[in-house]
């Protein structure tokens, strides 16, 4: 589906991080954490930009985006002004399974940096369906963190800081280990050095993960986002169509 | 009267719009988007005799007004293309135009052999812009006589008739074009992308894993169109125009450089309903310029004088 | 130390950014705007022997990202430009390369005799994208022999170190470099612009009263990076990179690709204070990048494998 | 010049008929008639667009041009709104010679479809100078036609239509005909035909034409917009640095 979208509101909530309110009838559409929309911010650049959806509000008809402004796409998305609209394709791709984790389990959400956002709508349906969520969230420096609280209000939330300037120093894995942390099914999102360490360190667990790569079309067309899959020389998973949320061990990381 | 009808060697088209290779996968994306029977035809995606991965990733990177790929020919491999592509794409009604590619003449000729016998693919397309791994990787669309070559081979296999893709990295595109011609092609598709590169500035690396990848989209045009304004005066075959369409009026300013159908690639992936789209605009544009049948268009803007450049 | 500055044949350049060839006239025009001492060097609009009147207008169209010209070498003369342009030009402490072109090897050959004498001329650079009339037409820098046996008549006569421009439009531009290079080339411009064509969708015409032009600006970067990856990997002379340069950033992506030293053409339309503002930009950037000197980015992203793409 | 000029407004005032009303600084700079701006839209499309200066006000520091939408750039510029910015370089070319019209002269201003703007300005300071003004306006069809009400306010006003629908049926050369207008100063600017008939209709009487030619630099440095000067195989005149505004004769049109 694609439709125009009305920016609601387009802030700074940290250093370069935006936080993105975007109303339309898409959202109606929109169910499942872990999913992106494709957004065309203007006649350039060409190419859609892939970025999760944060928090869905069905009854407002309105869902949050979160980004970083990093080049020529992002930076033009932080000078829409609210009543501006950009041209969202989606929801698309397989997010997290919200129903892995039962009533009474405890889920593990570990976020580093701008893979934070998914989490949010994540955290707010697992809470909704009666499971414990603990978060950790990594991130470089203390100006760089945002919706740190926010994930507080679900359950424990705990930060990681490279430089030590918020949180404990150290990465998300640290944390962990710190406060030797247990779950039933662990999600997370974030840069892959992150992923693969937790995919190592959880090997005979639930973990579910979200990829990242750079992507053409965002629907399975173009074989841009494609990634290895265990003991086979030509079988592949599209990050954009049967991710960008996979099981660990299911790709090749 | 269908004013988009058109008819080429072995396809009789409802409309003279089709996605292009390898930018609409076998169709079973878009087909989410909109019925794919509304399509002239579909040219399918790159399909070699063995399933191949492709390159690493990342294989896109941005460009100004266009984009790099460097996917590698990830396919199936022909004959699950045979068995599980072609058979669902059979659902529509649309001519299939199966894309050939290969690493030597030989694996040209057996896809091509095999492929041509599926019951809705009703042309190939020849990819010679792959490099050819017995003459030290030079691609078989930069050597006139290696393209001829290939040609006349797959010809003689093929059920159904030949379109070869030319590649645009030539010093003279005219030559390719004769030589492809008199090998017996039954018509032109062009222009396949452009060899380029960009490096990320805060790596120092490439940012295709590949390095260098094909360039694409709007950016390309103006090459596409000046190609096909040279090569569609110089041959006889008729030419399926691609590079950079976006909009029913660069689909017209292909048909004016010599183009008798056009196929959409990168567009597909900035609004998966373009193709639709443009052959919903196509009719009131040609009301516009007063045309009754869009096959009118075809090479108005021909003029015998050749021209010179000199890049001053 | 001047982080900036960088050594060439013939060329000790404060910094490494000029413009380029036929996009700053004589300087004049820009000098309105800025103190041309800035300028690392000044590439002159090409000259021939003879003044020329150039191509009919239209002379320029836009396209995406990038625009067509097709100028065709007006100029006032190689002996104006001696007598005019030059000593105007003197007053400023900026090197200047001039661009020779022609329509024969002759008329090459006698535009580089005289203007190489000139004493603020400090290295030519031969617009070899010309059509050779002598030759049907065919321009001198798609032909490598044809290329070589123009440098080795030009280095024969020139006073000072002889820059050869490279035209994108061949099969293989690596072939042309080493040619050119064997023939005693002290460097190598590239790019030049690409072919291309525009047609007006109202008038069934081509936008240009040639009909086709050269296609420059940004939509041409990452062929340009393509071409100067490969090429100054495979020559040992060094390169003045340009095509689509806007920014200090591109300027870094030039250098990592195998430049030492850029020209910015199209840009200054866009912005007349691009060269001016590029210079001061690059300090800060180098600091970002923890670069003490801008020599260091060249190669940086180089790589000893060879690329292979196919278009898919 | 170069500079960013804020949108002050920006409406229809015909159909496709744009006039925009700019304020900045380099209003200082603007003095001639017939003079433009070369205006850098927004990111896309690539090069600048050349617009004639409609009004110069000084005093508000403010300037108007009259646009007609017509592709990519123009359109765009339609859709800026009030406190947006435009890039605007300039003002650039030779305009009209005020002077050459004395006071108690007779000026016949003639104008066709968006070749009307410039003259606008140049009525203002003619009729400051005491020049008696009169003019023509030539359009396609009534809809398209503006400002003929602010330039009957400076004198005598003639419109010619090509359909009839306002004014006398024809082009601006019938009207001057039928009305039998003379003059001691032609200004003109139109289509090349509009003005290579004046100036074959009056080859004995000062008569200035501001011509078009498609630009790349706007300033002198590219030659895109060089025309061919009588009597010569290699002189020329450039459109935007020596004209756009030439003595009939100048150039060849
Ligand atoms: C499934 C998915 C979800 C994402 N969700 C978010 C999110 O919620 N918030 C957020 O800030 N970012 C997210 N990203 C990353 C985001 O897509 C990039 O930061 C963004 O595309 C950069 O665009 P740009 O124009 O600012 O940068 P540029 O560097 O100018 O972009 C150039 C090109 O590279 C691509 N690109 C650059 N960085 C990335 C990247 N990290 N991943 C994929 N493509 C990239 C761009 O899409 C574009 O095609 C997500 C990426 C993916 C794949
Ligand atoms: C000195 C001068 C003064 C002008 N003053 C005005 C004015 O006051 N009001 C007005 O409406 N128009 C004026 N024009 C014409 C105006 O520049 C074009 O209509 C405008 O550039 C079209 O841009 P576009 O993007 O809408 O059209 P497109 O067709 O998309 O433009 C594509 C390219 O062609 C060029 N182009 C297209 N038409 C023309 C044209 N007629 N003249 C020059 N270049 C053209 C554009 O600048 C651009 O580079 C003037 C032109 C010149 C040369
Ligand atoms: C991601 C991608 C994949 C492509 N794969 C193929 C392919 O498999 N075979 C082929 O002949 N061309 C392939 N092409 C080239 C296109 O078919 C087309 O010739 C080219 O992209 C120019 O058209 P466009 O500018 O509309 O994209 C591919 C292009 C893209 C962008
Ligand atoms: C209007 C125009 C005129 C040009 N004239 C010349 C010329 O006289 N000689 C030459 O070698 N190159 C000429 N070029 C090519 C440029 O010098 C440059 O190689 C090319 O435009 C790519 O750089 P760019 O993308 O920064 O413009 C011209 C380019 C343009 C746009
Ligand atoms: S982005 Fe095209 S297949 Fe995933
Ligand atoms: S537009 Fe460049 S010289 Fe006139």
């Amino acid at each position: 589906m694609k439709d125009m979208m009305t920016v609601v509101s387009n802030r700074p909530i940290a250093h370069r991080i935006y936080e993105l309110v975007l109303s339309g009838s898409l959202v109606q559409h929109m169910h499942i954490p872990g999913q992106f929309v494709h957004v065309k911010v203007g006649a350039t650049p060409l190419l859609r930009r892939p970025l999760s959806l944060c928090d869905i509000n069905q009854k407002a008809n309105e869902c949050t985006i979160i980004y970083r402004v990093e080049g020529a796409g992002t930076t033009l998305l932080s000078q829409k002004a609210r009543g501006e609209t950009v041209d969202v394709l989606g929801p698309l791709g397989n997010g997290f399974s919200v129903t892995a984790a039962k009533r009474g389990e405890r889920a593990l959400l570990v976020g580093g940096g701008i893979g934070v956002p998914p989490l949010f709508e994540l955290a707010k349906q697992l809470s909704q369906n009666g499971v414990f969520v603990t978060t950790v969230l990594g991130f470089q420096t203390k100006h760089v963190a945002f919706y740190d609280e926010k994930f507080a209000s679900f359950g424990e939330m705990y930060v990681a800081t490279v430089d030590g300037s918020y949180g404990m120093k150290g990465f998300v894995t640290d944390v962990i280990r710190a406060n030797d942390l247990s779950f039933d099914v662990l999600y997370a999102c974030g840069p892959k050095p992150m992923l693969r360490a937790l995919a190592n360190d959880f090997p005979h667990q639930q973990v579910y993960l979200s990829l990242e790569e750079r992507m053409g079309c965002g629907i399975g067309a173009c074989f841009a986002c494609v990634c290895r899959v265990p003991h086979s020389e030509t079988a592949y998973k599209k990050v954009c169509s049967d991710g960008p949320v996979f099981r660990a061990g299911e790709v090749l990381l | 009267m269908n004013r988009l009808a058109v008819e080429l060697p072995g396809l009789s088209l409802k409309n003279p719009i089709m996605p292009a290779s390898g930018c609409f996968g076998f169709g079973r994306e878009y087909a989410a988007y909109y019925d794919l029977s509304v399509l002239g035809a579909i040219m399918i995606k790159a399909t070699t005799l063995e399933a191949r991965f492709g390159n690493p990733t990342p294989r896109v990177a941005e460009t100004p007004s266009g984009m790099l790929n460097a996917i590698g020919l990830q396919n199936p491999g022909v004959d699950r293309v045979i068995a599980e592509e072609l058979p669902w794409l059979a659902q529509y009604d649309v001519p299939i135009i199966a894309n050939v590619a290969g690493s030597t003449m030989e694996e040209y000729v057996e896809v091509a052999k095999r492929i041509s016998k599926a019951p809705n693919v009703h042309a190939l397309e020849l990819n010679i812009s792959c490099p050819n791994v017995k003459k030290g990787g030079i691609a078989f669309g930069t050597v006139p006589e290696v393209a001829a070559e290939l040609t006349r081979a797959v010809k003689e296999v093929s059920d159904v008739p030949v379109y070869v893709k030319l590649s645009p990295n030539v010093t003279n595109i005219v030559h390719m074009a004769k030589a492809i011609e008199q090998a017996g092609a039954d018509g032109l598709t062009m222009i396949n992308t452009l060899l380029g590169m960009r490096i990320d500035v805060k790596t120092t690396k490439p940012i295709l894993a590949n390095r260098t990848g094909g360039l694409s989209g709007p950016a390309i045009k103006p090459i596409a169109i000046r190609m096909i304004y040279e090569v569609s005066q110089a041959v006889s075959i008729p030419i399926i125009g691609m590079g950079g369409i976006e909009t029913a009026e660069d689909v017209i300013e292909f048909f004016y450089a010599g183009a008798r159908a056009v196929a959409i690639g990168t567009a597909n992936f900035i609004d998966p309903y373009v193709c639709p789209n443009i052959i919903r605009d196509l009719p009131a544009l040609l009301d516009e310029l007063g045309v009754d049948h869009i096959s009118e268009c075809t090479g108005r803007s021909w003029n015998n004088g050749s021209t010179v450049h000199c890049g001053a």
